[in-house]
């Protein structure tokens, strides 16, 4: 563990000529700014990658002629979506019309705030991180809730409710799958958590657990689909029954905002699943000299961004193959398979971790 | 910058940004976006939508232009592909749709229908002649359908125009053809017969004298090009399948005496014989016992003729016949009834729907058509067409000069 | 929901996800033509209906002895065959007017020409900006 | 709640046998006070009426395959009743059909049932060489059949996309195109169209195969085989599709008869009638074929029928294509079709059931009146018995495993 030095020239600079209680909050301010920029560009380039896996998928090109490999196609959408004429439709509850948008993008931002990048990039670090997360990640659910309802449209009605039933209860199951690990590691910090997987590829929580880590990754990949309203499960805004989902009546800015979201969203899921079971930003070990050495020698952040490339890749990969599930199906697929299969699981672990037969 | 009243963005007078009325970089960048991502919206009506659709499938794939995203909410796309045939009921949904549609919105008339009417431009009562009657347009792509590549050579049309800054264009409400619809065909020769006039008295008196200088001048033959001969081929009729019509007809002489097979009232051996094998039993059956037939045919287990295969209706212009056709799905046999009806402006006619469940929409047809009644029938109401539209127009004396224009050959 | 049930549902499932990484893994899958790019080396069909000419030979003649078969033939009065006296007064092709905002294409003018004097061309970027700009004139001199 | 029934020009006297059939209605179905909008008929399930709440799947919506509307009356996601609503793509073709040649009208053929234009043409052609008593050269009758299998495989291809769509596979729908992009190049070498043909002729087609085409056709009956194992991995053994499909969407077989339901959704319900085999036009009874049969009707039947039907037209090319003899194409060729007087009926089997032809002639160039008995028609009357009590997303199902050509409906 190599110490890093904690002070940092610009930070200096700027802390020494603020007045003090300023200075406090500059390098918090400082995180955040870095952060939120961070996050709109890998926002911006998963909307490219979406569009250029799913062409791949389906045999096809996707994007080409806007910029080289169609690169600045998303911010041809996004500076389209930014210039549309913004309609406020006659009946629509207008505080909560507008105020919806707003609730799914700050939702996933705030679960960013805790996402350890690498070993001391992190905006925050609360000893119990993973209790945060659960907290947090609820605003998205009341951002379709208000949105659905707030646009007096029936087939947004529909979309809002069926994804109140399915981010609920597909809670219950993503954070029983969190908590199998922060109980296994013992710390709710997330930092703890990764650096609680140190040693071989064999410490990750995925492997660690004899079948229980393994199972616990299956249910979050699950799980997590769920929460984003992707693949499979993505009733809330079912393109061939609703039309339009939640997100009928938003144009231009509104629906932009959620179109992000639903990015800045998948790519925190991916962190989240990296960070608590694939041993977020450490280097695979495989125990064989050289190549650990190579291996380490890469930076931990590149690391981290790998392992989120990959679920994102998982989460399109269900996309486009799975045809959608019913509402009736995917609240039994909850209720009667996921939640008490992550029970059982969470048993399972206890009885490991206080038998101590964690593997070596 | 107050909003206009429709609550759309102000509208920039041509050139505002710059005098010049060329385009600055905010425009060029504007125009940019705006040109390179175009989100359709699902809408299509008939023949076009599955070119439309084979457009966006993998081999011709419009995602390469930034059309990936079709939207089916009207809220978030800013291009209809009018891809069909836009007809009169369909035109009020899709005018709202446009309405809908935020700020800069562009339409392509993809197809010979929306471009003129296309194929239905003449006889036809309910077909809109031209989406530019109801929906400013931007592109028109002939064909029909148009290729995909026609389709793609439209929409870089269409970017070619927003980069232009056309997209300045589309805030403001263009105005629509008005003209009343008339005979372009007759109009085209009337217009040409006037200029001819005129043109061969000038040159009358040319002619004359080309006439006296050469009198025997043959002029240029163009031979006829032999069309490929084939010859005659004796068509094998196919037998009919189950119960010789004899058979069926003598079965329901015995219940019915009145039925008697159309067109030669005194059936004897021969005359079946002469109708060939193909034939199937058309009866000629009156009002009173067209009920009792058509159930006499369905629950005879012999018959067992269990399968409606239509109900219609002909206007004779002195008589209605109401055409059913049945067939029986086991035996494989058909049998054809005509029921005559005096030409009133609603004559009455009991219904099938206690026999046949479809039987349901296609009296509620014949109705639409034809103003025949069925007596019966719990919903008879209007299935294609409109409430308010005049009169029945399968009637030979329907004549309604705002809607259709009448083809002169 | 039986374990075997589950096993074999997951198995039918990773068989599905199979198929699609199978065709993303392999680009020589890739099918799409790219339109624009492609152009010159773009060919139709032979028999490809693209729009209604009138072929004229080096001279710039052509063989249409204004018979109106091919108007009486279409269907949606697309042709007008507008009819004039030449200089030695016989009856000859005028102007051969093709509107092709309301031809569907149909090939029944071409099959109904006792002279070939139309026939379908390969044409497909008639894309206009004004109804008006569709409407033809096929032919480029009077009938002989 | 009033008693009061929509009020249509006469009384409706009761009916006893058959249940609470649907009706469509007009215009927009707004739940006024107290009166149900037109076409329903349930009694208020519930006394005061306050959960039900009608859907408009008006006429621009992903699932409905064109213009078609369906007012749903919905408890939550329950479908209680579902009216639909026709005529937004009704282009008054029977009235032109009265104005233009018999050939002429066979063109507007092509533009009902666009997924099956040749074998729309091909019942045309049969009502006129039957009234005429025009005979079809031996070459020309193999060129139908290999012709309406090619057509008829290609607009299977085309559903089961449509189907892989609404279900939310989207990649299906692109797979499907794949396929059906090189059915429509082989019918663009044939006839110069890709969707509207109007390629036959009566006594037989207007012009003879290019040459390579049937070396093309068994080449693409390889492909086929190889891409349909590959469509039932995808789709047929996802259990996703299982769920949403299996029990779905029941039609008894006595209901399909007396809905008048034909092709793949009645042959699901049991019933085993095709009117290549039963009926026997053109020279279907000298190849091998079986028509695939359902058990019990429901959505994944209809599904599984019409993929084995894909197959089974495979079979057919293959032995078509092996058979194939030179000769003339069409027998000769009448100036103009003056058909004599009478009615005359011919029936097909169309991608989507019976499609029959009835022309009315009274010795003119012209037909004294037309009309088509369009599949979808009756195909669609029973989508309100089948989708009670489903969830929105049957009805989405149900919508597509019956393979609803709008403008075919309308026409």
């Amino acid at each position: 563990m190599i110490a890093y030095s904690a002070n940092h020239p610009v930070g200096d600079f700027i802390r020494a000529n603020l007045p003090a209680p300023l200075a406090a909050l500059a390098n918090g301010a400082l995180s955040v700014v870095v952060l939120m920029v961070l996050v709109v560009v890998v926002a911006i380039l998963l909307v490219w990658l979406e569009r250029k896996v799913c062409a791949r998928f389906q045999a096809r090109l996707g994007p080409t002629r806007v910029g080289p490999f169609g690169l600045l196609q998303p911010i041809a959408d996004s500076l389209k979506l930014l210039l549309k004429e913004n309609i406020k439709p006659r009946a629509v509850d207008t505080l909560a019309y507008f105020l919806a948008p707003l609730l799914p993008i700050t939702g996933s931002f705030l679960v960013l705030a805790v996402m350890p990048f690498d070993h001391n990039l992190q905006v925050a670090d609360p000893q119990a991180g993973m209790v945060y997360i659960a907290a947090v990640s609820g605003m998205g659910i009341l951002g379709i809730l208000i949105g659905g309802w707030g646009s007096n449209n029936k087939y947004s009605l529909l979309g809002s409710m069926r994804a109140g039933a399915q981010l609920f209860s597909y809670e219950l199951s993503m954070v029983l799958c969190m908590l199998l690990v922060v109980m296994a590691s013992g710390t709710g910090s997330l930092r703890e958590i990764v650096l609680s997987q140190q040693g071989t590829v064999r410490d990750w929580w995925i492997f660690k657990l004899p079948g229980a880590g393994a199972l616990a990754f299956v249910l979050y990949l699950i799980s997590s689909t769920a929460e984003l309203n992707r693949g499979p499960l993505d009733l809330s805004e079912a393109e061939s029954e609703l039309a339009g989902g939640f997100h009928t009546e938003y144009s231009g800015m509104g629906f932009s905002m959620f179109f992000l979201a639903e990015f800045v969203n998948m790519f925190a899921s991916a962190g989240l699943g990296a960070t608590f079971f694939l041993g977020g930003f450490l280097a695979p070990q495989f125990g064989i000299g050289p190549l650990d050495h190579i291996l380490a020698f890469i930076p931990g952040f590149i690391w981290f961004f790998a392992k989120t490339g990959a679920l994102i890749f998982m989460y399109m990969w269900f996309r486009w193959t799975f045809p959608r599930l019913r509402i009736d199906h995917l609240l039994s697929l909850e209720w009667k398979f996921l939640l008490p299969v992550s029970m059982a699981n969470l048993l399972l672990a206890a009885t490991l971790v206080t038998l101590g037969w964690i593997l070596p | 910058m107050g909003l206009t009243q429709d609550n759309s963005l102000p509208i920039p007078p041509a050139g505002s940004l710059n005098p010049a009325g060329s385009l600055n970089a905010v425009d060029w960048v504007v125009g940019w976006a705006r040109a390179n991502s175009l989100w359709p919206l699902v809408f299509g009506t008939s023949c076009c939508a599955i070119e439309m659709m084979a457009t966006g499938a993998s081999h011709h794939d419009w995602a390469r232009f930034g059309l990936e995203v079709a939207r089916a909410s009207p809220r978030q796309a800013d291009l209809i592909i009018l891809a069909g045939t836009i007809v009169e009921k369909m035109g009020s949904r899709l005018v709202t749709l446009y309405e809908q549609m935020p700020g800069p919105k562009y339409v392509i008339a993809m197809g010979a229908c929306t471009i003129s009417g296309g194929p239905f431009y003449y006889d036809s009562y309910s077909v809109i002649k031209g989406a530019d009657r109801i929906v400013p347009i931007d592109v028109y792509i002939p064909g029909c359908p148009p290729r995909p590549e026609a389709l793609l050579y439209g929409i870089m049309q269409l970017q070619a125009l927003i980069r232009k800054g056309a997209w300045r264009k589309s805030l403001t409400h263009q105005p629509l053809n008005t003209s009343p619809i008339r005979d372009v065909y007759s109009d085209c020769s009337k217009a040409w017969e006037i200029k001819e006039k005129a043109k061969q008295e000038s040159m009358k008196e040319a002619q004359e004298r080309f006439k006296a200088e050469n009198p025997d001048f043959k002029g240029v033959v163009i031979k006829r090009v032999a069309a490929p001969k084939f010859d005659e081929v004796a068509r094998v009729p196919k037998p009919a399948r189950g119960m010789p019509p004899a058979e069926i007809f003598s079965a329901l002489q015995a219940r019915f005496p009145a039925v008697a097979v159309h067109g030669n009232a005194d059936v004897t051996q021969e005359k079946w014989a002469a109708l060939g094998p193909e034939y199937v039993l058309d009866l000629a059956v009156s009002r009173e016992d067209y009920h009792g037939v058509v159930e006499f045919l369905r629950n005879e287990p012999a018959l067992k003729l269990d399968f409606l295969i239509e109900i219609t209706a002909v206007d004779w212009k002195d008589h209605f016949d109401v055409i059913v056709h049945l067939q029986s799905l086991d035996h494989g046999h058909k049998v054809f009834l005509r029921c005559n009806l005096p030409h009133e402006t609603h004559p009455e006619i009991p219904t099938l729907m206690d026999l046949f469940a479809s039987a349901n929409w296609h009296e509620r047809e014949t109705y639409d058509f034809f103003g025949i009644i069925f007596v019966g029938h719990p919903d008879l109401r209007r299935l294609f067409l409109d409430d308010d539209f005049p009169g029945h127009p399968l009637r030979k004396d329907f004549e309604d000069p705002t809607r259709v224009v009448k083809r002169p050959y | 929901m039986t374990l075997s049930r589950l096993f074999h549902d997951t198995l039918s499932m990773l068989k599905g996800m199979k198929v699609t990484i199978l065709y993303l893994t392999r680009p020589s899958r890739v099918v799409t033509q790219q339109y624009p790019e492609n152009r010159e080396t773009l060919k139709f069909p032979e028999r490809f209906r693209g729009q209604v000419v009138m072929p004229h030979d080096e001279k710039g003649e052509h063989t249409c002895t204004a018979c109106t078969l091919c108007e009486k033939a279409c269907p949606n009065g697309t042709i007008s065959i507008l009819t004039t006296k030449n200089i030695a007064s016989k009856r000859v092709l005028g102007e051969f007017i093709y509107r092709f905002s309301t031809c569907t294409l149909c090939n029944l003018c071409i099959e109904a020409c006792p002279f070939d004097a139309i026939r379908m061309g390969h044409g497909f970027e008639m894309a206009a900006y004004k109804r008006d700009e569709l409407d033809y004139v096929l032919n480029k001199k009077e009938g002989r | 709640m009033s008693e009061s029934m929509p009020q249509g020009p006469i009384q409706p006297a009761p009916i006893s046998a058959a249940p609470a059939v649907s009706r469509t209605g007009a215009p927009d179905a707004v739940k006024k006070s107290g009166s149900l909008p037109p076409g329903f008929t349930l009694r208020d399930v519930r006394p005061d009426g306050s959960h039900e709440y009608f859907l408009n799947m008006g006429p621009q919506h992903p699932s409905t395959h064109g213009v078609l509307k369906l007012v749903v009356r919905l408890d939550g996601e329950t479908v209680l009743e579902t009216v639909p609503h026709l005529g937004f793509i009704h282009r008054a073709i029977e009235k032109m059909g009265e104005n233009e040649t018999f050939i002429q009208y066979m063109h507007l053929t092509d533009r009902m049932d666009y997924l099956s234009s040749h074998i729309n043409n091909l019942c045309v052609c049969l009502a006129i060489e039957k009234a005429m008593n025009i005979g079809v050269p031996e070459r020309g009758e193999y060129i139908r059949v290999i012709v309406c299998e090619l057509q008829r495989i290609q607009s299977h291809l085309l559903w089961w996309g449509a189907f892989g769509m609404d279900m939310g596979a989207v990649s299906a729908f692109l797979y499907g195109f794949i396929e059906r992009e090189k059915i429509t190049q082989l019918f663009e070498e044939l006839c110069g169209a890709r969707l509207t043909m109007n390629y036959f002729r009566p006594g037989g087609s207007n012009a003879d195969l290019p040459e390579g085409f049937i070396g093309k056709v068994k080449t693409l009956c390889e492909e086929m085989k190889f891409s349909l194992d590959e469509f039932d991995v995808l789709v047929s053994q996802n259990p996703i599709i299982r769920e949403r499909t299996v029990g779905v969407g029941l039609l008894s077989k006595e209901r399909a008869i007396s809905n008048g339901c034909t092709g793949p959704v009645a042959r699901a319900s049991g019933v085993n009638y095709d009117v290549r085999r039963n009926d026997g036009y053109s020279i279907y009874d000298r190849f091998q074929f079986d028509v695939p049969l359902g058990a019990n009707g429901d959505s994944f039947d209809r599904y599984r029928v019409r993929m084995d039907e894909m197959r089974q037209s495979v079979r057919i090319l293959e032995q078509a294509a092996a058979g194939i003899p030179e000769g003339q194409y069409r027998s000769k060729e009448k100036p103009n079709y003056k058909v004599p007087a009478g009615s005359y009926f011919a029936a097909v089997e169309t991608a989507r059931g019976l499609y029959g032809t009835y022309l009315v002639s009274d010795n003119s160039f012209k037909p004294y009146r037309v009309k088509s008995r369009s599949p979808g028609f009756s195909n669609l009357s029973a989508i309100d018995e089948i989708t009670r009590g489903g969830k929105i997303a049957d009805l989405v199902t149900v919508l597509s495993t019956l393979d609803l050509i709008i403008p075919d409906i309308d026409r």
